[in-house]
């Protein structure tokens, strides 16, 4: 029962920050709500007994991620007048939410056909450090290898990207 | 015999070689210095004078076989042969194509020597010949060819000659204009001759499609097609033959040169229709309804015709329109069975016929091409031998006994009477009488009375002997050839008609005595009230009348070359113009073009669609999603 | 259960999407997406508790990565078209149309 | 293990390679022309590695490595073989472009050596999160080459495009691995395809709504109806050769991975076949439509590239029977990549700084001026136009007798119907080289001989790889 | 000679072709180039005439796998039908490199290459390598017509182009639809041509991929209603395009019908002829109609031809075996009469620079050669006996006539159509005062007379002894009509024995 409703108030927070996010018009105020719900799927995840996804999710995403976010938006010092004067941006919201419905709909039936699984807390034996661990060095090596280079792509386009205008060799 | 046979094929090869190698000469010579005419004169007559001699050979090889078996064949090669068609290029001699052989060669012959005068001076003179050898070389394939489609290819080259020699004068527009019209009422005519040849072949011809094995196969052949190929070989004969109402294309073929108008326009060319007629007579004999088709088609251009005549101011066209009323009397003749008469009247009218075109092209020669006979007059005592000789193709045309004209034309109006064709017979008489008389107005306004233009007739004479000498040996043809089939009750036994007999599919009627000699006697009669009104009216000196009412209209040509063109020519240009202007752009081409404005349209409006703001992109794919959705939702229940 | 936090993922996923076609603020739709992301890390890590089976826990891990590495790329084209307009309104980048 | 990493040995040596440019670049004496050697050098030498292992056959034709992630087969081999040639000579007409314009660094060919890398990966990985990472690598690397003019708004627009849709189909891609893991508790297709065995596709809905995901993720990056949009403003906003090597290589990674996906199992197919019919119908015609409006003609190959994707897609359909069409879209990659390639090639050195030339107007009289190249580029239209001899049209032959054989007449009529209607556009450019005359008189100095070289070279292989007579 | 003449009569072509293209060649050099090759092609098909044997069935095989998993092959072979019009090429198209001496390079090296390509589409027994010539000799005709042309040439070029593979695109689907048939059927893939003969092909999509064939040849013969590029590419092309298009290329869309249609979909061939006929007999007529009004001697040319095609069309509409003959004998007819005359036309415009016919006339007397030649030309092309023409046209009706006596009579009237505007257009051209363009027209000089000899003579050979050719081409044309067995087998008794009937009824 504590779970439960540990899960309605997670879920009921992670709705309002993903609503903050889509409705705020600046995009500081945004990444404040995303952060609630992002700081929401890791207490699900908890629920859900993935330990290490719950602190991977605190420390990479509401940590890491989201403070990279914040950071360059401070960096850029943005003023109102830079940000898009939207002023139908009810009226787009709401349009889209009815065209999104379909999508929605399609995903709500599939679940509904699901049959039903508890989902209670489990002990020590799953979600940990050292069982993740084994199965990503073991099973999931070469997926992990490619996220290396991945994320040096990243790296390097990033700085491509973003750095100061290289000079042409 | 065999020899002879293979005389069969060079007859018309002979020709046919000329008209090649005088053709080339000329062709490469006529931008240089122009050979003498001389070269061309001698060349031009070898061929003609060869191809008589052969025939004359032939005849005697004929001659000498049984009636029953009077035919030689010769087949130069098989010229296609496809499934159950297969035609030979091969020769036919029976009595029939033997008569034709004969005095086309002959007449020819004659014709090309009077053309080495009459032409003399012209520039195209290499031409001329080249062109008159082929043409009959292309006649004598005609009348020798052993099937109809052989018979085809002379059939078209005479057709082609004609063109060519009718728009021989080629700068002047309406020369050619003339030739044009003949070569495609000819056509049209061709047409059908193309068409009954296939439906025959179609009905008996796999057994062989040549006249002897059609003619041993005829009877397999069922009525309803026998008449559909009668009538449309019939249909071939008009167009050749001049006859209604395809007869428009002859008067203005009198726009060649003059010896061209007696050899292609008078004695053999236009004759061809009714040699085919005749050449199919065992076809025709079966199928009465034809030949009284046939019979009343010619009798009504014979009337057609001798009404034109009367008014006619030329010269040529006087005797154009008498060929054509000629034409008529023989497809009447054919039309009512007694094919030996019409093929009689043929073999006279090209005697007679040719001498009146040469004797009138002596005229228009000493007149330096002066074709009006209200211009002419009194020439009689300028030019006697030409007077004599025409005098006498005159009496010959306007049936006058004992010249030849008369016999043939009593026999084909007594066939008429003696079968029960009595419209038919009352009308003939009724053209004899006309014909009389527009012969002899012809005859004559221009050589008796007094000379109507002084300048010309001061230097009028009579032509090079060259010319002449061929219009008195025709003049005599005209006088004695219709003993060669003098009739019963003249005493004569009709060679020409039993000669003929083997060929023919005939019946000779028995009328009697008494209807032999009406007809004679109506004949005679007819005969002589035309000439009488003719002497009256213009034996002493007429001016050019003017004409009112229906003479006029008669002088017009009732307007039926208007009315062609009305209701032919100019609608089939307004179609041909009206298909490429209007039709094409807007019917046929129109969807090709729609299709391409279409996709151009698309084309343009569906850049719309990339607006360029990366949401609207996102948006197209949330909604393409959210259909494929709603899809697939609908499939999962 | 279960059907909650799969409910609750779809929500998020589709307001992820909402906020990527209704938004014009660059920012906001690049963490629309990565609400997306997260909606399908969720999903991940209940079927990995369904199934009991902890490579979804992997896979949410990956997910993780590949979110960092693109939300990098994203930030650095933010800083350039800053660069170029001083804007973060999508709609002033359509030069490219038609 | 030393089989797999034999298996791997390309894309070892792509991605040392690219690891080995980018530590090179540092480096002040590395100009670019070098670098452009360098990966040139490298991509050959995966290539013939790769082409080794094609010809030799001492490695089975269908191997599992890595714990059945990543697998190779003779598709995935073939398909490896055209990412390479594609990132040869993208290399090399990079070098002539980069010659007239000026803001290239060597780390260029270090990412599209990445890019190549996770092309390659794509084609082998059997599992879905692997897809998801090699699809990211590869995206990464595109993006980053896509918006490398940093000074020109237009290819940062591109950029900010391409990522901002591209992200977002990822999004979707990952959702529907999720479902899929829901359904078959495992994303290794040879897990999913022992469950579709079991279970039938129609009572598992997580397994079908995961699908349609997935396939949706695939389908943006193949440019399908209606997620096509994007494409044509990245091509326009990107660099000539990158745009090459993203019309080429990337979509013959994006086919491979899904093909190799519905093949995972028939029923997977088979319950997908009216879906990519029509998206494949809608996607020839409405990208037909784009294509004819088009002046640019960057644009207008986006749009034909549109159009091909359908091409591949009637491939896609016609997958099912017997493993027909696998060497199909092989060809069918390799005839386009060479047109495609050879016409990008061609326009990276006759495009002029800054890409002056860009619209159909602009290569009038081209053929007066700079005839081979003129008739270089006409093969290639023609190819792409799908009128033989060329490599084109057999692969439109292979595609279209896959489609009939598989009983989709429909499609194959449509599909030719389709190239019907691109006629135009395609010829439209010959015109303009040959029938107009010439405006201007395309007489800059002749820049580097290796891009003309290559054009010749794709030319002969556009009637080579026609020859080549494929097993159906 | 040698085991591949077909593969050297269609390969050296192209390939001297594509030298030239590629060489810099002066225009000299390349019209000599043009000419020996070509000439030498006319040796080889003329040794191959020769050496044929008329057994009906193809000869000079030349056969080696290519795609084998397909049963795609390359293929070649000839029999009485292809043989024919190989020759018309083969003949006629060294009398360009004579006549046409000031051209550029590329109007040679164009030549070369479709000339090659033609005889591939003709001479190809496999029908993929039969599309890929039929689309390849598209192409130079595209880049003579858009390079060389004149004024409005670039509408033309994309008219014709376009339809033409929008036709032809169709044919491809209907190509392997059917050897996707033959694989369902026989459990073995193959392309071969011969092998069609053995489907048995029901249903609507037959009907459909009928229609797709004959749709992609209706295009290239062409047959009413989709003539509607021909007036203005024939206009515009270069007299040596509308020759080579007019004369040969033309033909080759009868052939495919000849080939594909009547041999693979006899049913719907049976059910859709008479269609087709009126088709062809229309299309004739409409033509000629057209014809007569036209100002431009070419364009009148061009819809005479097209009128023509019509005819030949007809010829194999008919299902029989007269028809069917002289269609074949008419296709060399026509292309010795009307392609000559179209490059009769292009010295006409080239020596006086004008294509109206009424800034024409009296050239007979200026040219009297040429004017002969002409004349026996136009003769031969309204069918005049004696020519080749004839022979053709007679079949053509004759065939028409036991197929449906409305159609023959129809057909008939080309006699008179054709006349009609020929001899309008002779007499403005050839006849009348010399006007201030022809004044100095210049007659042939001596080579281009005894160049064109040949071919005249040929009309006139082939109109007066036929026979020589028409039996090379009666065995094919006649196993055209030998009832293939396995329709036989499934036919009642009583309708096998009398096969040709029961088609022509249906």
């Amino acid at each position: 029962m504590f779970a439960d409703g540990l899960f309605i108030v997670f879920a009921t927070l992670a709705v309002l920050g993903a609503v903050g996010l889509v409705l705020f018009r600046h995009p500081m105020n945004g990444a404040m709500s995303f952060v609630v719900t992002l700081i929401s799927l890791a207490g699900l995840y908890a629920l859900l007994s993935a330990k290490l996804i719950f602190a991977l999710q605190l420390i990479v995403y509401a940590g890491a991620i989201m403070s990279l976010i914040v950071f360059i938006i401070m960096f850029l010092n943005i003023q109102p007048d830079d940000l898009p004067q939207e002023e139908m941006k009810l009226f787009y919201v709401l349009v889209s939410a009815i065209v999104v419905c379909p999508i929605g709909l399609l995903l709500a039936k599939i679940v509904k056909s699901l049959p039903v699984h508890s989902t209670a807390i489990m002990g020590n034996k799953f979600g940990g450090v050292k069982e993740v661990g084994l199965l990503l060095f073991r099973d999931w090596l070469i997926p992990f290898e490619i996220v290396s280079i991945l994320l040096l792509v990243s790296l390097v386009g990033a700085v491509i990207l973003a750095g100061k205008r290289g000079t042409t060799k | 015999m065999e020899q002879c046979a293979n005389y069969l094929g060079l007859i018309p090869l002979f020709p046919l070689l000329g008209a090649v190698f005088i053709g080339l000469l000329h062709v490469f010579t006529c931008k240089r210095t122009a050979l003498p005419e001389k070269v061309y004169g001698i060349l031009a007559c070898v061929g003609p004078v060869l191809a008589f001699v052969l025939a004359l050979k032939v005849f005697v090889a004929l001659k000498g076989l049984a009636p029953e078996a009077r035919f030689l064949s010769y087949k130069a090669f098989t010229w296609f042969s496809v499934g159950e068609l297969h035609i030979d290029m091969g020769f036919l001699a029976d009595p029939l194509s033997c008569l034709m052989l004969l005095f086309v060669t002959f007449i020819g012959s004659l014709i090309h020597i009077y053309s080495i005068g009459y032409m003399g001076g012209d520039k195209n003179y290499g031409k001329f010949f080249a062109y008159m050898n082929l043409f009959l070389g292309s006649m004598l394939v005609l009348v020798l060819g052993n099937g109809p489609v052989v018979m085809f290819v002379g059939w078209e080259g005479v057709g082609l000659c004609s063109y060519l020699l009718i728009s021989f004068y080629s700068e002047d527009r309406s020369n050619v204009l003339a030739g044009n019209k003949a070569f495609i009422v000819n056509r049209v005519g061709d047409l059908g001759f193309v068409l009954g040849m296939s439906f025959l072949f179609w009905g008996i011809g796999a057994h062989g499609f040549d006249y002897l094995s059609l003619k041993a196969n005829v009877h397999h052949l069922e009525p309803a097609v026998a008449l559909t190929v009668c009538l449309l070989l019939f249909v071939g004969a008009t167009g050749k033959s001049a006859q209604i109402p395809l007869y428009v294309w002859l008067p203005d073929a009198m726009a060649g040169p003059t010896p061209v108008s007696a050899l292609i326009h008078a004695a053999t060319m236009v004759t061809a229709g009714v040699y085919m007629v005749a050449r199919f007579s065992f076809l025709y004999a079966g199928v009465e309804l034809a030949g009284n088709i046939v019979a009343w088609i010619g009798i009504l251009t014979a009337l057609l015709a001798a009404i034109f005549g009367m008014f006619q101011e030329d010269i040529k066209k006087v005797l154009a329109y008498s060929t054509v009323s000629q034409l008529g009397y023989m497809f009447a003749g054919v039309g009512v069975a007694a094919y030996s008469a019409g093929i009689f009247h043929v073999f006279t009218h090209a005697f007679f016929k040719a001498l009146l075109f040469l004797g009138a092209g002596s005229v228009i020669y000493a007149l330096h091409h002066e074709q009006n006979i209200w211009k002419m007059g009194g020439l009689k005592k300028k030019m006697p031998k030409t007077y004599i000789t025409m005098v006498i193709g005159a009496l010959a045309l306007a049936g006058c006994p004992p010249f030849s004209g008369f016999f043939s034309k009593d026999e084909i109006l007594y066939s008429a009477l003696a079968t029960g064709h009595f419209g038919i017979w009352a009308i003939g008489v009724l053209v004899a009488g006309m014909t009389a008389y527009y012969t002899f107005r012809m005859i004559f306004v221009v050589f008796h009375g007094e000379p109507r233009d002084h300048h010309a007739y001061e230097h009028a004479t009579d032509a090079p002997s060259v010319m002449t000498v061929p219009l008195i040996i025709l003049a005599i043809g005209a006088l004695c050839a219709g003993l060669l089939n003098l009739p019963g009750i003249f005493g004569g036994d009709q060679v020409v008609s039993h000669w003929l007999a083997p060929s023919l599919t005939e019946h000779h009627p028995h009328g009697g005595v008494f209807l032999e000699i009406l007809a004679i006697a109506a004949s005679v009669v007819a005969f002589v009230i035309g000439i009488k009104i003719a002497y009256t009216k213009f034996g002493h000196g007429a001016q050019e009348p003017f004409f009112s009412g229906f003479a006029d209209f008669a002088y017009h040509k009732f307007y039926v070359d208007e009315l062609y063109d009305r209701i032919i020519v100019q609608p089939y240009k307004a179609i041909g113009s009206s298909i490429w202007k209007v039709i094409e752009p807007n019917v046929t081409d129109a969807p090709v073009k729609g299709v391409s404005r279409l996709y151009m349209v698309l084309g343009t409006a569906f850049k719309v669609f990339q607006v360029g703001y990366v949401r609207v992109y996102a948006l197209y794919m949330v909604l393409g999603l959210g259909i494929m959705s709603l899809l697939l939702s609908q499939s999962l229940n | 259960m279960m059907h909650g936090y799969l409910y609750l993922s779809i929500i998020l996923f589709c307001l992820g999407i909402v906020g990527v076609v209704a938004r014009r603020n660059v920012f906001t739709v690049f963490m629309s997406i990565e609400l997306m992301l997260n909606a399908a890390n969720l999903v991940f890590v209940t079927f990995a508790r369904v199934h009991e089976n902890i490579d979804g826990h992997v896979l949410a891990m990956m997910v993780m990565a590949v979110a960092a590495a693109e939300a990098a790329l994203a930030l650095a084209v933010v800083i350039l078209l800053h660069k170029h307009k001083s804007k973060l309104d999508t709609n002033v980048f359509s030069l490219l149309k038609g | 293990m030393t089989n797999d990493l034999m298996l791997l040995m390309p894309l070892i040596i792509v991605g040392a390679g690219a690891i080995l440019l980018m530590v090179a670049s540092t480096c002040e004496k590395l100009t670019h022309e070098l670098a452009a050697y360098g990966s040139a050098g490298i991509f050959a030498v995966a290539f013939l590695v790769q082409l080794s292992f094609c010809i030799a056959g001492n490695v089975a034709p269908y191997t599992e490595a890595f714990n059945g992630v990543l697998v190779a087969s003779n598709f995935s081999k073939a398909a490896g073989l055209i990412i390479l040639a594609c990132g040869f000579f993208t290399s090399l007409s990079s070098q002539a472009y980069f010659k007239r314009n000026n803001f290239c660094s060597p780390e260029y060919y270090s990412l599209a050596a990445f890019a190549a890398s996770g092309m390659l990966l794509l084609t082998m990985a059997q599992e879905l999160i692997t897809v998801f990472i090699a699809l990211e690598i590869m995206s990464l690397a595109i993006y980053v080459l896509v918006g490398y003019d940093r000074k020109s708004v237009i290819s940062t627009e591109a950029v900010l495009k391409y990522l901002m849709l591209g992200a977002f189909a990822g999004a979707f891609f990952v959702m529907g691995s999720a479902f899929v893991y829901g359904a078959a508790g495992s994303t290794k297709f040879v897990k999913i395809g022992q469950y579709l065995a079991a279970h039938g596709m129609l009572h598992s809905l997580a397994m079908i709504g995961g699908a349609f995901f997935i396939m949706v993720a695939f389908l943006f990056k193949a440019a399908a109806f209606p997620f096509h949009a994007w494409v044509i403003d990245v091509y326009d906003g990107a660099a000539v050769p990158v745009t090459g090597y993203m019309a080429t290589a990337l979509k013959t990674a994006i086919f491979a991975v899904f093909a190799n996906f519905l093949v995972i199992d028939g029923a997977l197919q088979q319950q997908w076949i009216t879906f990519l019919f029509w998206i494949s119908v809608l996607t020839m015609f409405v990208g037909n439509l784009i294509a004819i409006g088009q002046q640019s003609l960057k644009r207008m190959l986006a749009a034909s590239g549109i159009v091909h994707s359908g091409y591949l897609l009637i491939a896609l359909v016609a997958i099912g029977s017997k493993n027909f069409s696998g060497s199909v879209i092989a060809f069918y990659l390799a005839a386009y990549a060479a047109g495609t390639l050879g016409i990008f090639t061609a326009l990276s050195y006759l495009g002029g700084s800054g890409e002056a030339r860009k619209t159909f107007d602009d290569f009038k009289g081209l053929a007066k001026a700079r005839p081979f190249s003129a008739a270089a580029i006409s093969i290639f239209l023609l190819s792409m136009a799908g009128i033989p001899p060329t490599a084109g049209f057999m692969g439109k032959f292979y595609i279209i007798t896959s489609a009939i054989n598989a009983g989709e007449i429909t499609l194959a009529v449509l599909g030719i119907v389709s190239s019907i209607i691109s006629m135009w556009y395609y010829l439209r450019l010959i015109i303009a080289m040959y029938f107009h005359e010439a405006e201007e008189q395309f007489d800059e100095p002749a820049i580097s001989s290796w891009a003309p070289a290559c054009t010749f070279v794709l030319v002969l292989c556009v009637f080579a790889i026609s020859l080549y007579p494929i097993t159906v | 000679m040698f085991e591949h003449v077909l593969s050297v009569i269609i390969f050296l072509p192209i390939l001297a072709g594509l030298i030239l293209l590629a060489s810099p060649a002066s225009r000299t050099i390349a019209r000599f180039t043009g000419l020996v090759i070509s000439l030498a092609t006319l040796v080889l098909s003329l040794e191959l005439y020769l050496r044929f044997e008329a057994t009906g069935h193809l000869e000079f095989v030349e056969h080696i796998s290519w795609i084998k998993s397909l049963g795609v092959s390359y293929s070649l072979g000839v029999d009485g039908i292809s043989l024919f019009i190989l020759m018309a090429g083969s003949v006629l198209l060294p009398l360009v490199y004579f006549v046409f001496g000031t051209k550029e390079k590329g109007y040679y090296a164009n030549l070369l290459i479709v000339q090659g390509a033609m005889a591939g589409a003709i001479c190809a027994a496999d029908m993929i390598l039969f599309y890929i010539f039929w689309e390849v000799m598209l192409l130079p005709v595209f880049f003579m017509l858009g390079l060389y042309g004149g004024p409005r040439r670039l509408p033309a070029t994309l008219k014709i182009t376009l339809y033409t593979i929008a036709g032809s695109l169709l044919m491809l689907a209907a190509i392997v639809y059917l050897g996707v048939s033959y694989h369902a059927q026989f459990n073995e893939w193959s392309f071969a041509m011969e092998k069609m003969a053995h489907l048995n092909l029901t249903g609507r999509v037959a009907a459909v991929a009928f229609f797709a064939f004959m749709i992609a040849f209706a295009v290239k013969i062409p047959l009413f209603p989709f003539h509607t590029w021909l007036p203005d590419a024939y206009t515009e092309a270069p007299a040596a395009t509308t020759f080579v298009l007019s004369a040969v290329m033309a033909k080759i869309g009868v052939y495919g019908v000849i080939r594909f249609v009547v041999p693979v979909f006899d049913l719907e061939f049976a059910r859709f002829a008479i269609l087709l006929a009126y088709l062809g007999v229309i299309g004739m007529m409409y033509c000629g109609l057209a014809a007569i009004t036209q100002k431009d001697f070419k364009r009148m040319l061009a819809f005479s031809s097209a009128s023509h095609m019509g005819v030949i069309a007809l010829g194999v509409f008919c299902m029989n075996i007269q028809a069917l003959t002289g269609s074949i004998y008419q296709i060399v007819a026509h292309a010795t009469s009307t392609g000559v005359l179209f490059l009769f036309a292009g010295i006409l415009e080239e020596r006086t620079n004008t294509r109206t016919i009424d800034d024409l006339g009296g050239i007979a007397a200026k040219a009297p050669v040429f004017a002969l030649y002409f004349a026996i030309a136009m003769l031969a092309s309204v069918g005049l006996p004696g020519t080749s023409g004839f022979i053709g046209e007679f079949m053509i009706v004759l065939g028409a006539i036991k197929f449906n006596t409305a159609i023959g009579v129809l057909a008939g009237t080309t006699l008179i159509i054709g006349v009609c505007y020929m001899l309008w257009m002779f007499q403005r051209v050839f006849f009348e005062k010399t006007s201030s363009r022809s004044e100095h027209f210049k007659e042939l000089s001596f080579t281009e007379g005894l160049v064109f000899l040949p071919v005249i003579l040929l009309i006139i050979v082939m109109g007066i002894y036929p026979h020589p050719f028409l039996s090379k081409i009666t065995p094919s044309t006649a196993l055209q009509f030998a009832p293939p067995a396995s329709v036989v087998a499934q036919m009642p008794a009583a309708n096998a024995q009398n096969y040709g009937l029961t088609i022509e009824q249906k």
